[in-house]
């Protein structure tokens, strides 16, 4: 019985061996590029789904799905999203790119989700000559890797500067403390532009702490800031370790601002830190309070179809959608996929969730963030 | 044709045969018995050595990633001395703590840029394009395109290497230093007591499979255009372990096939994303539990032998 | 009390013992005699359980005993004192002890207790000491001791008196037989032919995991054939 | 400041050592090492948190929830992951595999389960209450996972030398063949230790969510390599080991921050292993031979 | 006098294993080592092949000092054994078992055996030549297909011994090589014994099987207790009383 349990086993292992070496070679033949009208347009997206990073790519997936189907529904153009999982893995990047340029044959492509995935699989694409966009690439270089790489992530460089700036004004600031996490390359190249806008602003930094993506524990660094007594902290870290650090930070009786980078741009920030995170500033083109009829729709269809409120990944992401379909509509192609780089690149005075938007001569984008400061639970600008 | 030019399925042929290589630098080791879970950590060293030669000091490739496989096997060697007195599961760990000490070093060096790792590295293809131009096939040869010329011709060159690692392999199998590591690998007392060194053996496994590691690092690093340290982690250790144990580490072909069925799998599984990770785990287990040799094992071959021997009798 | 027939045990592809016969009967000591490999542990084992016999049958109480679970085994009243002691070097003597007596729920632990300290003095005094630091006499007495905790009807012994000096040989052989007069069985495996036969009731001769002669334990002790499987006859030089 | 770090440390430290008490029952044991401890340990913070949000129990009431569950778990993973590589003779490695598989599914599973997205408990279960002593500040929870550590500890220790199931566990930890021969059914006792370390794998996984205050899926990988590095250190399968290890870790980290530099404070973890096992490969309280006792 | 063991002691943990144990072996004699299960005998070949130190004592070999050489500097230095529990390579063929006895005989590494070097080749020749010799001479088919694990008992032990003739010791060391072998076995044992003596090697056995030791050896030491107790001729050695109470127990309790 063992044995024929243990021969049943191999054998199937060996049928898998078959089927996978079979399902290579016999895979669907891509369809060669056809030049036919009115179709929809193929576009993939390469997303952070599974694994730790898992809640981004999550955003990301309903930001776009609530994009295309009122794209479909206004109906001026079709849009057909092809999602591959990148496991936040340079390897599952490349393949995922390459499986949507060479097999499903997309027009173009977003994503994916973390600026190294970018770095590994964003050259595949511009070798390939397909446009890629980054929703949440914001990582200092990414647009270097070529001309087909284009972003709508505001960079650290626009953003970190005018938070930093305002609450230098409003608090007076001399002297700070700065953390950040320093296994993560987002929060590292953030932390880098943050550490250039203070010495900008002339502001001293009189202790630099770090940490890891998924740690828990900030006792020690805190407790050592604490003792220097700064005017304000700055992190920059993603929402989950930001959140940790405010909390702790408010339990041993750290009171002076906060300010983060994009990490902090979260309702999930609010919602782990609670009343420790009010006060925390950060500069975004995302604000879903703003006084805006656009962005109360997207806020609203957002909350009506996934109960709970767009964060900056779903809204970046919500928007890249509508970029593409305006440059689509405006190459008149749904193929042709140097027309459509040719038509992304000349986007302007294009209106989204994010505030105005157009790209720049480097495919980044051109676009204000409004510095928000957290209160009674709630982002609100700071003014 | 068409079908296996298709640069996707060449991607993904050239992940294959690179994780193959992975897949013999843990056979390596293994064929002294001894579990380095340390794979990861050299082929960082391997790949972050030769990503700053080439993208830094301008070295060319070819030198580059031999070097950067010296440079993990010279760490492997200092780093040898002192580990391999331990065994088995204490081997295993200490390994593991040597892959994370690596990545936390690399994280803080700034010559390794930290957790921005190094992008912008010139890949393998782009070299090779490059060199296909200059000799007067800029468009590609035999009406490819250029880009699938150059990734055919780092698909060849990745087969080289493997093949070549093959060769090596078996060729080690069949000669005194590999009858010393089998000795070793089924009972190392008794191997010290028929006069073998197994100290310098055992070293020379771990050196040879830090190398071949610290290569792959290099090669992955011209296949990706990017390094960061999140790459060599402990996920990355896993995923090496993965090759030998499912597809068995009693011969050289056990890790390759173990490297093709699991860099195909998750392609295949990709509709089913979200099940991909409990799949492989909960396929280790099974392994475990009812094949803990691995799919090929020396019984399976010696079984397929007879039984093909049996029908070209008849 | 026990008899086994046809038993046959092999490791991998050896096979160590090939179809024993042998019998135990009630309140008699017998002895299991054989030079070194001859497969008496390993027909210790399978009696027990821990080894999973490939054929025969162990009739135990008159039940078939092969195949059951050795916790099993010892609930029916047979307890094995391994070659070796096997004592639980980290646990103190009294411990040891009481580990004995695990599988008893009765309230004459204790009474059991006393006695084996009546019996081996030596472990009362050590009693708080780790069973690792004991001599071997003393580990061999703690591992007796602690088989009578689980008041067996059959007690399995394989070689105790290895590894001991000869005054302590004695006294264990000495032991050995009270324990048989105030009503145990006995099984006993040992290489010291001379002072187990004379204990013995009845003998079987293993060699090769073959039982090659029985009887009574006088007449196997008057065997030449033992005699010269343990010293050896002088054949010519070819 | 160094007072309040050194507290930072012991904090830290006794988180570590709840964890680590998992891994060394089952290395005492087994003699393998449980790589999906953490994994388990999560489930557990995930389970505490969903009686405290959903059924808005006591919190000690969550953490006794979730101890049944986790030991449930465990059950499931000696059964099927366990059991079945005791039965034939396979290398020590496999069980490493084995469990680094059930790590890998377990994690995976939350993931699908629970969402990628990290948790908090509601507000009031504790977490977040402050202490000061003089200078020094600490936090309720931290205050009740010192205490519980501790108190685990010694029970543990009490309930291994003195009770009857307690010695069978050690004797089963010294040989299996010798408590099979003393009548132990061995199979029984090694499913209620990994019950046990499950359980209090749970407890722990409720303890340190409530003490940090946000569980998700990933949270396991983190705790488990630093339990497994204190369980090293300490000395494999030695609950004394583990208790003084976890502490010392924790302090050893927080003091890295503190007084070195904070981004190597992930490597002190392994380095120390590192060193231990080149200097005192048996662990700090680990018997060199297999001959001294267990726990 | 080519092996000297002067006052050699053991302890474990406390416990003696061996005390002052002297005794010498000369090139070309057959020395038997009996004596109770547990009284030292295989602690003493452990001891000689350098697997652990002695507690205190000296080994010398050709007047060469063997305390702290590693067990494979003691083998190349031409002591070799084989082991009471067989411990053969058992996944490897019986050809290759032997031609890893070679191993300290031959000297081609990484490099040559990659490139099959004219000096490899030719070494490798020699060394398989000379291990199918030797399972001829210990009576062992070389069939490749079958591992030495599967190899019956009896040719696994005189495996082991062509395993450890392949490193061309001057003193083999066997230990138990009867074990488990029937009456037919041990008699072709003893001849290859002979055969081997006649190869003008020493040879040192530990056997429990006393038509074996008594037919075979030319001198017996007897160790009970870890004490030497006797030694002597076997004819001496079956009229001692001392070794007589030792194996059969006293006459009277």
């Amino acid at each position: 019985m063992k044995k024929s349990l243990s021969k049943w086993f191999t054998g199937m292992m060996i049928g898998t061996l078959l089927l996978t070496t079979a399902g290579c070679g016999g895979g669907a033949a891509p369809a060669a590029n056809s030049n036919s009208q009115g179709e929809s347009a193929k576009l993939g997206v390469v997303a952070y789904m599974s694994g730790g990073g898992a809640a981004y790519g999550q955003s990301q997936k309903e930001g776009l799905d609530l994009a295309k189907d009122e794209i479909n529904a206004q109906g001026k153009i079709k849009i057909d999203l092809v999602y591959e999982d990148s496991r936040g893995n340079n390897t599952d990047a490349i393949n995922a790119v390459n499986k949507l340029i060479n097999k499903d044959n997309v027009v173009g492509l977003i994503g994916p989700t973390l600026s190294g995935e970018m770095f590994a699989a964003g050259p595949i694409a511009n070798q390939s000559g397909v446009p890629i966009m980054g929703t949440s690439t914001t990582a200092e270089g990414v647009t270097d890797i070529g001309e087909f790489v284009f972003r709508n992530a505001l960079p650290e460089s626009s953003a970190v500067p005018q938070a930093v700036k305002k609450a230098v004004e409003k608090y007076n600031l001399k002297k700070v403390a700065v953390m950040y996490s320093s296994n993560n390359d987002w929060a590292v190249s953030g932390y880098k532009t943050m550490e250039k806008a203070l010495q900008d602003n002339g502001v001293e930094i009189i202790a630099t702490e770090t940490f890891a993506d998924k740690d828990t524990d900030f006792s020690a660094q805190l407790t050592k800031i604490a003792s220097l007594k700064p005017d304000a902290v700055m992190v920059s870290s993603l929402y989950q370790e930001a959140a940790l650090v405010l909390k702790k930070a408010r339990e041993i009786g750290i009171t002076v601002p906060f300010v983060g980078t994009n990490g902090f741009n979260s309702p999930e920030l609010i919602k782990i830190a609670g009343q420790a995170a009010e006060g925390a500033i950060v500069a975004s083109p995302w604000y879903p309070g703003k006084e805006n009829e656009k962005i109360k729709k997207f806020v609203a269809d957002y909350k009506a179809k996934y109960n709970k409120t767009p964060d900056q990944f779903a809204a970046q992401s919500y928007d890249a959608l509508h970029i593409y379909a305006a440059a689509l509509e405006k190459s008149g192609s749904t193929t042709d996929r140097q027309k459509l780089r040719d038509s992304l690149a000349t986007i302007k005075d294009f209106e989204g969730v994010t505030g105005k938007f157009a790209f720049d001569d480097k495919r980044n984008p051109l676009m204000d963030a409004t510095v928000l400061i957290v209160k009674d639970g709630q982002f609100t600008e700071l003014k | 044709m068409d079908v296996i030019l298709n640069q996707y399925y060449l991607q993904i042929a050239i992940f294959v045969l690179l994780n193959a290589i992975l897949g013999v630098s843990i056979y390596l080791t293994l064929a002294t018995g001894q579990l380095s879970l340390g794979n990861a950590g050299f082929m960082s060293i391997g790949a972050y050595t030769c990503a700053i030669l080439t993208v830094k000091a301008g070295l060319p490739i070819y030198l580059g990633i031999p070097i950067g496989g010296i440079a993990a096997s010279f760490i492997s060697i200092i780093i040898g001395f002192p580990a391999l007195r331990l065994t088995g599961i204490y081997l295993a760990i200490a390994t593991l703590g040597f892959g994370e000490v690596v990545r936390v070093i690399v994280l803080n060096l700034k010559v390794t840029n930290g957790a921005l790792g190094i992008s912008g590295i010139p890949t393998l293809g782009a070299k090779i394009g490059k060199a296909l131009s200059a000799l007067g096939f800029p468009h590609g040869v035999g009406g490819l395109t250029a880009q699938q010329t150059s990734n055919l011709m780092v698909l060849v060159v990745l087969l080289l290497c493997l093949s070549f690692l093959i060769f090596f392999c078996t060729r080690l199998n069949r000669s005194r230093v590999g009858r010393a590591f089998a000795a070793i690998k089924a009972d190392e007392s008794a191997a010290e007591a028929m006069g073998i060194n197994t100290t310098y053996y055992k070293l020379l496994a771990f050196a040879l499979g830090a190398l071949i590691a610290g290569i792959a690092g290099g090669l992955s690093a011209h296949l990706t255009f990017f390094i960061g340290p999140k790459d060599f982690a402990y996920n990355r250790t896993v995923e090496i372990l993965t090759f030998a144990v499912l597809g068995g580490s009693d011969l050289i072909i056990g890790p390759i096939v173990g490297a093709l069925l699991l860099t195909l799998l998750p392609e295949l599984l990709r509709s089913a994303s979200e099940y991909r990770l409990m799949i492989y785990g909960a396929l280790m287990v099974a392994m475990m539990a009812f094949r803990p040799q691995g799919l090929i094992s020396e019984e399976t071959v010696r079984f397929w032998k007879r039984k093909l021997g049996r029908g070209m009798k008849q | 009390m026990l008899n086994i027939s046809g038993l046959s045990t092999s490791y991998g592809s050896i096979k160590a013992i090939k179809g024993i016969d042998l019998d135990v009967p009630q309140g008699s000591i017998v002895s299991l005699i054989g030079a070194n490999g001859a497969g008496k542990t390993t027909t210790m084992k399978s009696l027990v359980g821990l080894l999973k016999a490939q054929a025969g049958q162990i009739k135990f109480l008159n039940q078939e005993i092969r195949g059951l679970a050795p916790h099993r085994i010892v609930s029916l009243g047979m307890s094995l004192v391994p070659e070796g002691r096997n004592i639980l070097a980290g646990m103190t003597v009294l411990e040891n002890l009481e580990m004995g007596a695990y599988q008893r729920k009765d309230k004459e632990v204790q009474a059991d207790l006393e006695k084996v300290f009546k019996r081996f003095p030596i472990l009362e005094e050590r009693k708080q000491q780790f069973g690792g630091t004991l001599s071997g006499g003393q580990q061999q007495m703690l591992a007796i001791g602690r088989a009578l905790m689980a008041r067996p009807k059959l007690l399995l012994l394989d070689e105790p008196s290895m590894g001991l000096a000869p005054l302590v040989v004695a006294d264990i052989f000495k032991v050995i037989q009270e324990i048989n007069q105030e009503g145990t069985t006995i099984l006993l495996v040992e290489q010291n032919v001379r002072q187990a036969l004379k204990i013995a009731h009845y003998a079987y001769v293993l060699e090769t995991g073959k039982i090659v002669l029985h009887g009574k334990a006088e007449e196997v002790a008057k065997n030449p054939r033992v005699m010269e499987a343990y010293l050896g006859g002088t054949k010519a030089d070819t | 400041m160094f007072w309040q770090q050194l507290v930072n440390g012991l904090t830290l430290g006794s988180t570590y050592s709840l964890v680590a008490l998992g891994y060394t029952l089952i290395m005492g044991v087994l003699n393998i090492i449980n790589m999906a401890h953490g994994e388990i340990f999560m489930f557990g913070a995930f389970v505490g948190l969903l009686l405290v949000t959903y059924l808005k129990v006591n919190i000690f009431v969550a953490m006794a929830g979730a101890m049944v569950a986790c030991a449930l778990l465990g059950i499931l993973m000696e059964m099927l992951a366990l059991r079945p590589l005791r039965r034939r003779a396979v290398s020590d490695l496999a069980p490493l595999i084995s469990t680094i598989g059930v790590s890998i599914f377990l994690e995976n599973l939350a993931l699908k389960i629970f969402g990628p997205q990290s948790q908090t408990f509601p507000s009031g279960a504790l977490s977040g209450v402050q202490i000061q002593l003089g200078s020094i500040q600490i936090s309720l929870v931290q205050i009740i996972i010192l205490g519980i550590s501790f108190g685990l500890m010694f029970v543990l220790r009490f309930w291994l030398s003195k009770t009857r199931v307690g010695k069978a566990i050690r004797t089963t930890a010294e040989s299996i063949d010798t408590a099979n021969l003393l009548g132990i059914n061995t199979n029984k006792i090694i499913l209620l230790t990994v019950a046990l370390a499950s359980g209090l794998g749970g407890i722990a996984g409720v303890l340190v969510g409530l003490s940090i205050n946000a569980v998700e899926p990933t949270m396991g990988l983190s705790m488990g390599l630093k339990g497994l590095a204190v369980l090293i250190f300490g000395g494999m399968g030695n609950i004394t080991g583990a208790m003084v290890g976890g502490l010392i870790l924790g302090i050893a980290e927080v003091f890295t921050v503190a007084y070195g530099a904070s981004s190597y404070r992930d490597a002190v973890a392994f380095g120390m292993i590192i060193l231990i096992l080149f200097i005192r490969p048996q662990g700090l309280f680990g018997s060199s031979t297999r001959k001294g006792g267990r726990f | 006098m080519t092996l000297v063991l002067d006052q050699v002691s053991k302890s474990f943990g406390g416990l003696a294993a061996l005390g002052n144990v002297s005794f010498t072996v000369n090139g070309g004699e057959i020395v038997g080592i009996i004596g109770p299960n547990g009284a030292g005998k295989t602690t003493l070949f452990n001891l000689i092949t350098g697997i652990f130190p002695p507690s205190s004592g000296k080994i010398s070999y050709k007047g060469k000092n063997l305390l702290g050489i590693r067990p494979y500097k003691v083998t190349s230095l031409g002591l070799a054994r084989t082991f009471q529990n067989i411990r053969l390579f058992g996944h490897m063929s019986p050809l290759d078992n032997v031609m890893v006895g070679a191993h300290c005989r031959t000297k081609a590494g990484v490099w040559k055996g990659l490139w099959r070097t004219p000096t490899q080749r030719k070494e490798e020749k020699r060394t398989r030549e000379r291990a199918q010799a030797l399972l001829q001479l210990v009576g062992v088919e070389n069939d490749s297909d079958t591992p030495a694990g599967s190899l019956p008992y009896g040719q696994q032990r005189r495996l082991e011994i062509a395993r450890a003739l392949a490193t061309e010791p001057e003193i083999i060391l066997l230990d138990e090589p009867a074990a488990g072998m029937n009456e037919s076995e041990t008699e072709d044992l003893r001849l290859l014994i002979k055969k081997i003596q006649m190869m003008g090697k020493t040879v040192i056995l530990i056997e429990h099987d006393m038509n074996l030791v008594m037919n075979v050896c030319d001198r017996l030491v007897v160790i009970n207790f870890g004490q030497k107790i006797a030694e002597g001729t076997p004819a001496e050695i079956q009229k001692n009383p001392l070794v007589i109470e030792a194996y059969l127990g006293r006459e009277e309790a």
